[in-house]
């Protein structure tokens, strides 16, 4: 049956609930609302007040409380209504939940998901917008997942659930409606650390996750029929723990790689992408490691700034003609 | 506002009529100014989050009228009336809500995130609560610099469960610092209703952990509003320290123009709209002689006109040019800037 | 403590001999072991940062005593006292504190920030408040469970600036959950006094705020401690919903082994160590008919023992070896992991 | 004038406040006190309490507030009692200090200083050595410094103060008096954005900042007598907005750099120095770029524990040795 992205988040949470009557739901209006983009819809209804809360504003109590019951044995997920609210939460993330294995001498573990609709390009502007996966993938700790398709948003989700460590679950808001796909029903799991290859190329590898994905994947195409460039899509899927071999194996094998994301340039994840590559494939570069990412900005709200801003299928296409001319 | 200020401070207690009809002007500007945005929202000239104020006009009349030039207002995401009442011009306001050059922020940030600071507004985040300590910051620099103003936060019900508002208030109370702080409770943070959000009745009551006092007022009662603000902001400017008004209110529309709002009572809302704040100032207006009908029709026409032209003056406007994205990060010319 | 548990959990109001002299037992041995970790550390086998509590040991006593197994506890940086009445081993606590491999932590952090899930000791971070939500969470989950379980959450009156502690309270109170917030009110925050934190007199006041009861006891009275913390506990596990116990104390050192605490009066000082808890205590003792001088040796004695043992583990127990600082980031082999 | 690396702060600030009445310090304990590391010691002596404010515990509320008072015109310095407990306010400055300028349109600015203590070996265990730099390097709108010199601490303090924009300054707590410099009285400026040259060489390049940069010297001394190796050493000391020209000029010459940080290796702000250098200076590369940082894991307390993650002289010998060999 082909459902949403959003659908595929949907179904993965409740199948879980369904599974293990420790997993619950927790945030700002997830109940009688669904949530703010309908993630939780129905949840309310199956499962009841005890296991789908509504809270108050307090983005550190909701995370914090998920660590209490995370280490009682529960297995919350926890929603923050925009990703952009999580810094927030950020002490409770990056501290509490980060450390809390090591801090206990590995007696102690902190199975929580926070998940977190993140992304641009809805014109939500500055705190609307924010791809903040980069301040958690440096986090030793933590797991990052960034699902770019609804068989990954699913398969992602039931995993970072059933994972035995804090995960933040990224989530593209402008994925949820217009991602559409038939995936099996029932049971299955996407795992973590694992990067999937969207296609395969010869000429140059890309190398994304998340919302850019299906534009790189548009961007191919283009290239593909009118310039004949066989490039290859790397889809990363977790950014911690990376999957360096995949990461690797890709670059070693066209010798040129693009790195793309929708957070931006100075200090996002392709930084540690490309300095990865730069100090692993360094003999069998055949060009520079390029980045193609948001420009070095808050996303703004006026129409032409965010495109001015934001990467796109079109820009995709320019970086790709430029790094196979090198 | 200055002028009216004036004639309030001029030891009147009775409001002079002109500044009556001036309130009514601003609540009538106010309710206009969102019934546009949410017909502009609709037809898709104005995008992205939008929240309507409507029905909670009286508070930010009652609290900005009797504030003085250079106070310094933090408004919540809901209150375009601050904008209007502080005298922010229309044309630029609507600007800013389509994003067009002239706007606030210059197209950079969206609906009420643009400041204007000569007429004392900050242009706050998303984050909720997050200004309570800036305006607690500001009311330090009035305080240091021996000035005689004060700093006005407001906040919702909900966002008072943020951890900033607890930090914020305490350290007013410590140092007595000139704030106030105003709690609209309209009893809903986006689906979540009251009971959900905190165990007591009062937010007010908070107040008293901080060692300042609480009061709550009817946030739909103009005039009680404003008295009550006269009342605490000169104890609050006479060095009085900090106090907090909760107005208790109601919102018309959904949380955002996106919310349906299917989740509160039909019953509720009834009652709550027979306390639009509007009428209820009318029906005081009635009550002093005002032919009120007459009023009505005048003040309808006038904010018909200033809606219009500030509709044509942001349609006309341009969008920034897409460069200007990498304008605004940093000062232009930092003195410290090695590599100018 | 089960079994001391047991008897008090029998009826009686008086408590046995035993007991009570199992309280004197903790007090004495939790000074005796503060004053062996300054000795340490002034020796430098126990670096970094310690917080010394002696001063404040009829909290820990008092509060920790009337538990059950199961109670999920999260101590403040200075309740070194919660560690040992919840029962975890003087010599792996020394361990901790030497940062040897049989430490809570295994060596990974330092001081108390390593827990003992095993008897209900969470181990917190050093972001001070932060612990309050997750003891939050810990109720939530007994709720859930519908175990007959409670929270503890510590934290000094210095911490309860943060809005950590307010979300924290916030929502417990609106689910009405098993916590028991204590507040550790030692007048000080390392160097800055109670009125440059808080304007208000009782941080206890505050759980008004929250829907709940907020208590003051003398933290320097064991017997008073320990009374109300029996009756508060056994409302809250009969789910009368949060309550808070604000404990007024005193530190004898300063905020660190590092501080001299030069910002205090002598005066103040000598006051309040005219309120020892323990020769209080023993007074009460005394009054009960006890011969208290050979009471004191015997404890002394044992406290003694205690600490000699736990030093002398802990000191031949080896450090960590290197490469275990990359153990204990994640679970071993976790079943999602598709590297495998 | 022999002074230590936390005197030139202390310095710094006297010196500005007295400079100008709207510099003010605020945060917890640096009244009375002088701050837990004395840094403020005397000021209140000094200025007074309205210009030296002991504070609450409360990280959001000092950031928050020093924000409303550098909108109205002060110069507000604060201070984080550890660099650790920066998570506790982390909302307030990437989001509200970063962002204030942007979004009223350039008609508002933050002239805000967050003073923070950070940095490891000084067996302080996970909350009391961190090096947080790199959340914020990510920041449009902050700056970031990162003083390794008794110099630098004290002019690039003035220069932040000065600055119109929010600046977060690391300092290092290991160099707060291990570090003496016979430095010039009176009034100087360490200019914003600028990297120095802190050895030329030419066999290769490392690039670091703060608490590395004396163990890097130290290293290139033993290579130089023991390899008779010539290293150049580049010292970045601002992070935002970094010195990409002096990068690039370094790693063009020398073909071989070594970026060395106390921070974690995976997304410390060494992955954009390597970035930078993989995109923009390939051509002259003669190997690949090497990181040496922490190792992927939080600071932990035990000395063979915390040894073993941190970065040393030792392990920067080799990593020399390494790369030159390449
Ligand atoms: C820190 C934070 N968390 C969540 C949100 C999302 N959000 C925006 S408005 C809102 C409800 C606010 O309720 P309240 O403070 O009562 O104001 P109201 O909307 O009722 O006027 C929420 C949850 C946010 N903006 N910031
Ligand atoms: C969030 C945070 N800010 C600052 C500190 C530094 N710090 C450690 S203990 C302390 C004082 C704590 O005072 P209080 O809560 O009263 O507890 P006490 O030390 O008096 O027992 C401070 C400021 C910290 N640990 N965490
Ligand atoms: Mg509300
Ligand atoms: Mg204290």
């Amino acid at each position: 049956m082909e459902i949403t992205y959003i659908q595929g988040i949907n179904q993965a949470l409740r199948e879980e609930m369904q599974r293990d009557e420790n997993v619950f739901v927790m945030g700002e209006d997830v109940g009688e609302l669904g949530g703010a983009f309908k993630a939780t819809d129905g949840l309310l209804a199956a499962f009841g007040e005890e296991r789908v809360i509504d809270t108050p504003i307090a983005e550190a109590l909701i995370v914090g409380a998920g660590v209490g019951a995370a280490v009682l044995g529960m297995r919350p997920v926890v929603e923050m209504q925009f990703a952009d609210f999580i810094s927030c939460a950020f002490d409770q993330i990056v501290n509490m939940a980060a450390t809390l294995r090591y801090r206990h001498g590995g007696h102690a573990s902190c199975p929580l998901v926070i998940r977190a609709p993140s992304g641009a390009g809805v014109h939500g502007a500055l705190f609307h917008s924010q791809n903040p996966e980069a301040w958690f993938t440096r986090v030793p700790g933590l797991k990052v997942l960034a699902p770019a398709t609804v068989y990954d948003a699913k398969g992602l989700l039931k995993a970072a659930i059933r994972d035995d460590d804090p995960v933040v679950y990224f989530e593209h808001k402008r994925l949820y409606r217009s991602l559409k796909d038939d995936i099996p029903e029932g049971d299955f799991v996407v795992p973590i650390g694992v990067a999937e290859l969207r296609q395969e190329g010869t000429d140059l590898s890309i190398i994304t996750y998340g919302g850019t994905l299906n534009q790189c994947l548009d961007a191919v195409r283009i290239v593909a029929k009118e310039d004949r460039l066989s490039v290859e899509v790397l889809d990363l899927r977790t950014l911690l723990p990376v999957d360096r071999e995949a990461i690797l194996k890709t670059a070693r094998k066209t010798g040129k790689v693009l790195v793309v994301h929708e957070d931006r340039l100075t200090g996002g994840f392709g930084a540690e992408v490309a300095a990865i590559i730069a100090e692993h494939a360094f003999e069998d570069l055949d060009a520079p490691v390029r980045r193609l990412a948001a420009l070095d900005a808050h996303t703004a709200f006026s129409p032409p700034l965010e495109e001015y801003i934001l990467p796109n299928t079109n820009k995709i296409v320019d970086a790709i003609r430029s790094l196979a001319a090198y | 506002m200055p002028e009216a200020q004036t004639k309030r401070e001029a030891g009147e207690t009775a409001p002079r009529v002109e500044y009556e009809l001036q309130l009514y002007y601003w609540m009538k500007l106010i309710r206009a100014f969102e019934e546009r945005v949410s017909r502009l929202h609709r037809q898709n000239k104005i995008f992205g989050g939008v929240y309507s104020g409507a029905g909670q006009e009286a508070i930010c009349t009652g609290i900005c009228a009797p504030l003085q030039p250079g106070d310094f207002v933090a408004p919540l995401h809901r209150d375009l009336g601050v904008f209007l009442v502080r005298g922010v011009e229309p044309g630029r306001l609507m600007a800013q809500l389509m994003g067009k050059e002239p706007g606030l922020s210059r197209g950079k940030d969206s609906f009420l995130h643009g400041g204007d600071l000569e007429r004392g507004v900050f242009g706050s985040t998303s984050m909720l609560g997050s200004s309570l300590p800036v305006a607690v910051g500001a009311a330090l620099k009035f305080r240091m610099k021996r000035e005689n103003l004060i700093a006005v936060a407001f906040f919702g019900e909900g966002t008072s469960s943020r951890g900033d508002v607890h930090e914020a208030m305490n350290f007013a109370g410590v140092h007595k610092l000139p704030v106030l702080f105003v709690c609209e409770n309209n009893r809903y943070a986006y689906s979540t209703p009251l009971e959900k959000q905190m165990a007591i009745d009062d937010v007010a009551d908070r107040a008293a952990a901080y060692g300042f006092a609480g009061h709550v007022v009817s946030g739909n009662d103009l005039l009680a509003v404003f008295d009550l603000t006269e009342r605490v902001t000169k104890r609050i400017r006479a060095g009085g320290g900090p106090e907090m008004i909760e107005c208790k209110t109601y919102r018309f529309h959904g949380h955002s123009e996106h919310d349906a709002a299917l989740y509160r009572d039909k019953d509720e809302l009834l009652q709550w709209e027979s306390r639009d704040p509007i009428p209820l100032y009318e029906f005081y207006l009635e009550k002093r002689g005002h032919d009120v009908k007459r009023i009505r029709d005048e003040t309808d026409a006038r904010t018909h006109q200033v809606l219009q032209a500030a509709v044509e003056f942001a349609e006309q406007s341009p969008y920034p040019k897409p460069e200007e994205a990498l304008e605004d990060l940093y000062a232009a010319s930092p003195s410290t800037d090695g590599r100018r």
